[in-house]
């Protein structure tokens, strides 16, 4: 048995190297220069290497490459959701740089860094193997970022998350090996024999994959860790985590519903995700509805807003996978600028999260609060903003799928949600005769940078569609 | 696939059962070290499959995921006992219930 | 029946079952709490003591920093064995691998993770 | 498959009557400080120069391309191209070529008049600002070619009269009218946000032409259920039952914006998107008739409760909606043109009544209760004949705009087979005929019963000055407006006010039936029992009954003698059943506030009482009970999360383990 590994292999994997080897650069920077210059250097450090990372990413979107042998698929595909997850990157690391602690900053970049390549590899996994190694490292890193606050809330976090991460990892596992054993062969590509279509390892296996990924989606009822992870970590290990979590997981289910299936078997394989997805978008909402954690109400609502995702690739047309990543796009985008505009407000106890810190906040910063209402509206799904075109979209592709019930639950589950959202705008107008001002951190424009940042690309969205109009993306 | 001396229907129950006792474990034990071990214990009887499906196959990729599930199981156990101590350093029990500030 | 039937029944009276050994005790058994048996152990090791008095945190760590070490190594064997197929590819893949290990190294060391006080 | 709508071309005019506007309310916004008094003539020049712009592409907005088929009438001018489905262009057709010219014209009218209104307040160029900014909304609303810009013109409308109403915002009643018109109003746009989701799920476009092209292949409850959610949005901006509770309370903002935003054209909006979608309501009897009845209890409910009013402003904000009930009710029947023209009668005598009480408001130093008025007559002639011209057009008497109209629309509902519909009209009709001349009679008969001196009125508030009286002393002159401004546009109104009906003169062959006739559908009626000559008698003898017991009541020299005990007795005996708006706003509380309280109460109490009180007191939030029912299961035991996780876990496995047949 010989390998053939050549150059192709590894230029494949540049973006990842690049980003893998700025998070060691950081730590080593870290270990040898002087105290005062830490945080600068961190920030710049990471910054550089995702921009780098995100240059080099660019350049294979028109490339279609199967790596090492089909492990990794180098394509349009991969490069829209490895752009998405640096873009995530870019944006909580800006917001680590922003409010966290000097002495921990270094070691928080580069583990979020890891994290992000994590999620890069599992934008292009095209293997059980490389999925289950994504997803470890993506976690891994993310375990020891929920707990890096000095809070016994950011360590419930990070216990939470281990326990319940490892058990769906667990269940994953135990569904690959099963793949594993129905096709003989660790490739996503092998399992679309259609002799596999009447091996009930295929389905048991398939199934137990699907929990591990419906788990990592945070669906309902595998949902249950988000809430009180999502409020534990800090604010900025939030934000990245519940957009690149997503945006890496999106992309396996995506390329297993798209590249993986034997003919004929998607409807009956898949119907438990789509109910699931269905339940979620109700339910997430719902949940919205008596939080009074600003980080909380977001976990509910990413359970939400990754169901109307789903819909979207529900009947896996080619226009579905299209819109389904516009949405996350969009979704990333607000997301990202909410918790930019919650970490402006935020002291070192990050009590900026809490909802009764909104009220009134159009009094003591009228941008701040037009800015959160931006992004709540997006959230929504309420014109002009990109979120409600991605729901219009979504909508277009779910009925015409034959899914007309998923279309259904996402109308209904939005009517529900804009009551959460229309609270939160509606205390930031109030008038608060207690307002009081937060100690603003050092490097609070940082935040406002990034939230401005995000503000646009969400309005902008709406009337330019991304470049997916063009080449739709490659999926194998 | 190769013939084998012992079914390999036989190695797929002798997982299941310990991958069982790994679910159980994470359920009803409230001691967090033992929830990890159980969980090491899923994802060793995953382990196994693999190395059973990997024999049958004659596919060494089998193996290979094997190898990388224990790296990976070691670092998480690592992780893991590292939150388990600062989590419970200051706690009077070792008692996964006692974990509750969050909810809702 | 398939061959796999019988996995697909036993995965779930599996699971059933541990849903059931979870529920019944509670069902069935009479609450009638107390300390002894509020606590992780009925019987055995005594957790409490432990944790109030002089936590050894320190051997925890090292032991963690040991067992990732050492499990690393484990790494090396799947290579060890394709060695000579690998050829050039798997010695700078080794190396690269080894490098890796080696900045972690230095941060702990640095760090003072290893120091006992 | 794709309809196009109108001549595709490019139409700079179009453009450009379409953004000045908004050129006008950047640059006022800019500028206001720098611009002082400059701001108004600015804010009017641009409405203006948009109403010219207006004028100038009326042949292209009624251009027809021959034999083209019906659709293919007026302007289309392509914006933004987006994904299949999605474009974003304008459209002129005669439709919204009729609201452009109210929206300009009107608008230009009242802007010139509102130099004169607001020439001392110290926030003169943010009102030209946002007068000018809620022009571009409007005009993005009835240009838009598809349902996504008319929503995003439906959004900016209700945000520009949000801040419109609440422009004095040191009034505490204006900021909490003003959150109320939000509040009402962003539900609707939700119920047409709901209506685009379920359109576009069904017919992939937002485009009307597609929509209206394509309504054949939707199925009935499906078409059904847009309408109505469509129909919520036209309720809440066009104030009808139960959402019209903002309207009265609306009147808080500056005179000006009521004549202009709450009577002529905001407040329409509702009808023009009945009108506009007539393809889908006309597929759809149910929907039509739930628009028709609505629109028939809301004119009766308005004018049942205008009767009841002391303050000029409330009088004609109810007589607005009950005015505006009977223009759903025309639209709702399917009798559009005659729905669309009260629409167009009605702009200008509202505006001119509006315009009217605002003199009088503005002579009497603010004064807006009526039984505070009278004998008005000798002291502001000018404002009397204004408002006399308007009252005779609102009651419908033959000569003037309104009559013209609004026998259409009651003749309209007996042609389409709804004889309670006709029936509640007449009794309209006879009411509306009555408060309209309570108003009259009670501000400018009679003798003068308010604290001002007469003979010091509009002298005595110097600071107020810029009315009919004050601009005879000319020693203010040079501090105050001119009174011509503000004089001016309700004498140029008075002319349309009159004449602008007789277009309808004429039936089939009127220049309005013309100007309409490749817009609506035109299904061959039955002839109804009753003509339309019957019709009208039959309505101008009740109108002739509402002015006779007004007379009686308020204008006999018996009435005048006494008429200050006589109005406090009157109001002390009003049923409180009409003094408190049929108990709307209460039950609208009751409904949305009480209710989710109890709910929260009830399950607050069987879930957790521990989390809902927390949480209630912590936020201040009274829905929280079904959010409650989800955070139950959120214990925040890591072993009951992993025991929901291991439960899904076994549902996929069972459905698995049986899809599978390995249990076979």
């Amino acid at each position: 048995m010989t390998v053939n590994v050549t150059s192709a292999d590894w230029y494949a994997l540049a973006p990842i190297s690049i980003v893998a080897i700025t998070a060691l650069v950081v730590l080593l920077a870290d270990l040898f220069a002087p105290k005062h210059v830490n945080r600068y250097l961190a920030i710049v450090l990471a910054v550089l290497g995702i921009v780098v990372a995100a240059t080099d990413c660019k350049a294979a979107y028109a490339h279609d490459f199967a790596a090492f042998g089909g492990a990794f698929i180098v394509g349009g595909f991969s490069v829209v959701f490895q752009e998405i997850i640096l873009i995530a990157a870019l944006g909580s690391v800006v917001l680590y740089g922003a409010i966290g602690k000097d002495d921990r900053i270094a070691g928080a970049i580069a583990l979020m860094l890891w994290s992000a390549c994590g999620a890069m590899l599992m934008a292009g996994a095209g293997s059980l193997m490389t999925i289950f190694l994504g997803i470890e490292l993506l976690s891994l890193a993310l375990y020891c970022l929920c707990g890096l606050a000095d809070r016994p809330t950011a360590r419930e976090a990070a216990f939470k998350y281990l326990i319940l991460s490892s058990v769906a990892s667990g269940f994953m596992l135990y569904g690959m090996a099963m793949l594993f054993g129905a096709s003989g062969s660790v490739a996503l590509a092998d399992l679309t024999n259609p002799v596999l279509a009447s091996n009930p390892l295929l389905w048991i296996g398939g199934g137990l994959f699907l929990v591990g990924i419906s788990f990592k989606l945070s669906l309902v009822p595998f949902h249950a860790w988000s809430p009180d992870v999502y409020e534990g970590a800090p604010l900025p290990v939030t934000a990245f985590m519940s957009v690149a979590t997503k945006a890496g997981t999106l992309a396996v289910f995506a390329r297993f519903v798209y590249a993986a299936m034997p003919s004929g078997v998607a409807d009956r394989l898949l119907l438990p995700i789509w109910i699931v997805a269905g339940i979620s978008m109700i339910a997430g909402n719902v949940g919205m509805l008596a939080q009074h954690d600003l980080k909380r109400l977001l976990a509910y609502s990413g359970i939400a807003q990754i169901g109307y995702m789903l819909a979207a690739l529900a009947g896996g047309t080619a226009l579905g996978m299209r819109y389904a990543i516009f949405y996350l796009a969009a979704y990333t985008f607000m997301n990202l600028g909410a918790f930019a505009i919650a970490a402006l407000i935020s002291d070192d106890a990050e009590q900026g999260s809490r909802l009764a810190n909104y009220r009134g906040l159009a009094q003591k910063s009228p941008a701040a609060a037009a800015l959160m209402t931006v992004f709540l509206l997006a959230l929504a799904g309420l014109p002009p903003t990109a979120g409600f075109l991605g729901k219009i979209l979504i909508l277009s592709t779910t009925a015409s799928a034959g899914y007309v019930w998923l279309g259904i639950a996402l109308i209904v589950g939005t009517a529900i949600s804009l009551y959460a959202y229309a609270k939160i705008i509606r205390a930031m107008y109030q008038r608060d005769e207690h307002a009081h001002t937060h100690a603003a951190h050092p490097f609070v424009p940082l935040a406002w940078a990034s939230a401005i940042v995000c503000c646009v690309a969400v309005v902008v969205l709406t009337f330019v569609p991304p470049a997916l109009r063009d080449v739709l993306p490659l999926v194998r | 696939m190769l013939p084998m001396s012992v079914p390999l229907i036989d190695y797929v129950a002798l997982s299941s059962v310990i991958f069982f006792i790994g679910v159980a474990g994470v359920l009803v034990r409230r001691n967090p070290l033992i929830v990890l071990m159980s969980i090491e214990l899923m994802f060793n009887a995953a382990n196994l499959l693999f190395m059973a499906f990997a024999r049958a196959w004659g596919n060494n990729a089998g193996h290979i995921f094997a190898f990388l599930v224990i790296t990976v199981a070691a670092a998480e156990a690592a992780i893991g006992l590292a939150i388990v101590v600062t989590v419970f350093r200051t706690a009077r029990h070792v008692d996964v219930d006692d974990v509750s500030l969050m909810k809702g | 029946m398939n061959p796999y039937g019988p996995v697909a029944i036993y995965l779930c009276v599996a699971l059933a079952a541990a849903l059931l050994f979870t529920f019944l005790p509670g069902l069935l058994g009479r609450a009638k709490p107390n300390p002894q048996k509020q606590e992780a152990y009925e019987c055995g090791v005594e957790p409490t003591s432990a944790v109030h008095g002089r936590f050894p945190v320190r051997f925890y760590l090292i032991a963690m920093l040991f067992v990732i070490f050492d499990v690393e190594a484990a790494s090396f064997y799947p290579w060890a064995v394709q060695m000579h197929a690998l050829r050039v590819f798997g010695l700078v893949e080794m190396i690269v691998f080894v490098i890796v290990l080696a900045i972690g190294y230095a941060y702990v060391w640095k760090k003072g993770g290893f120091q006992w006080r | 498959m794709h309809y196009q709508m109108g001549n595709s071309g490019s139409y700079p005019l179009l453009l450009l009557l379409w953004l000045l506007p908004l050129a006008g309310a950047i640059v006022i916004w800019a500028f206001g400080p720098q611009l002082k008094r400059l701001a108004g003539a600015l804010g009017s020049a641009v409405v203006g120069a948009s109403f010219v712009a207006t004028l100038l592409s009326w042949h292209d907005g009624t251009q027809s391309v021959a034999g083209a088929g019906a659709n293919l009438v007026g302007a289309h001018q392509a914006l933004v191209s987006w994904l299949p489905g999605f474009d974003f262009g304008l459209l002129l057709d005669p439709l919204s070529l009729l609201w452009v010219c109210i929206i300009t014209g009107v608008g230009f009218l009242i802007h010139v008049y509102s130099i004169g209104y607001m020439y001392d307040d110290k926030a003169f160029a943010r009102f030209f600002a946002f007068l000018n900014f809620f022009v571009f909304a409007m005009l993005t609303l009835v240009l838009s070619d598809n349902f996504v810009g008319l929503l995003v013109g439906w959004g900016l409308v209700g945000l520009a009269s949000y801040f419109l109403i609440g422009f004095w915002f040191e009034k505490p009643s204006a900021v909490a009218a003003a959150r109320k018109a939000f509040v009402i109003n962003v539900a609707g746009d939700v119920g047409i946000m709901f209506a685009i989701f379920m359109i576009v799920a069904s017919v992939h476009s937002i485009a009307f032409g597609d929509v209206f092209g394509n309504v054949g292949s939707l199925s009935t409850p499906w078409l059904l259920a847009i309408c109505i959610c469509l129909f919520i949005g036209a309720a809440a901006k066009s104030a009808q039952v139960p959402l019209h509770t903002w309207l009265p309370d609306a009147m808080e903002g500056p005179t000006p914006v009521s004549a202009l935003i709450h009577a002529a054209t905001m407040v329409t909006a509702g009808v023009y998107l009945v009108a506009r979608c007539a393809p889908l309501w006309s597929q759809n009897a149910d929907a039509q008739l739930l628009v028709g009845i609505i629109g028939g209890i809301t004119a009766l409910a308005g004018a049942i409760l205008g009767c009841a009013q002391w303050d000029i402003k409330r009088i004609l904000a109810y007589s607005t909606m009950s005015q505006i009930g009977y223009m759903i009710m025309g639209v709702g029947v399917g009798a559009y043109e005659g729905g669309v023209a009260h629409f167009f009668t009605h702009a200008f005598f509202k505006a001119q009544l509006f315009l009217g009480s605002g003199l009088i408001i503005h002579a009497l130093a603010n004064e807006q209760d009526v039984r505070r008025m009278g004998g008005l007559m000798k002291k502001l002639p000018f404002a009397f004949v204004a408002m006399l011209v308007g009252v005779l057009a609102i009651c419908g008497i033959p000569g003037f705009s309104g009559s013209f109209s609004k026998d259409a629309v009651i003749y309209g509902t007996l042609q389409h087979g709804h004889p309670i519909l006709y029936a509640i009209g007449i009794l309209t009709a006879g009411l509306t005929a009555y408060y309209m001349f309570r108003l009259l009679f009670v501000t400018f008969f009679g003798s003068y019963r308010g604290d001002v001196d007469p003979s010091d009125l509009g002298i005595r508030h110097p600071e107020l000055a810029g009315t009919a009286h004050a601009a005879h002393d000319d020693h203010h002159g040079e501090h105050h407006a001119p009174a011509w401004l503000m004089n001016v546009p309700v004498g140029i109104l008075i002319v349309p006010s009159i004449f602008a009906g007789w277009l309808l003169f004429g039936g089939e062959h009127s220049p309005w039936a013309q100007f309409f006739a490749q817009q609506f559908p035109h299904p061959t009626l039955p002839t109804p029992a009753i003509s339309e000559l019957t019709t009208t008698l039959i309505v101008l003898a009740c109108v002739a009954v509402g002015i006779g017991v007004a007379y009686a009541r308020y204008a006999t020299a018996a009435a005048q003698a006494d008429a200050v005990e006589r109005l406090r007795g009157e109001s002390v005996r009003m049923p409180a059943l009409l003094t408190n708006a049929f108990y709307f706003d209460a039950a609208l509380d009751l409904l949305f506030v009480r209710t989710s309280q109890l709910f929260g109460t009830i399950f607050g109490r069987l879930i957790d009482p521990q989390i809902i009180d927390g949480a209630v007191r912590e936020t201040a939030f009274s829905a929280q009970w079904l959010g409650t029912l989800v955070r139950s299961f959120q214990t925040g035991l890591v072993r009951a999360y992993a025991f929901v996780l291991v439960i899904g876990v076994a549902c996929f496995l069972v459905y698995y383990a049986v899809i599978s047949g390995g249990l076979h």
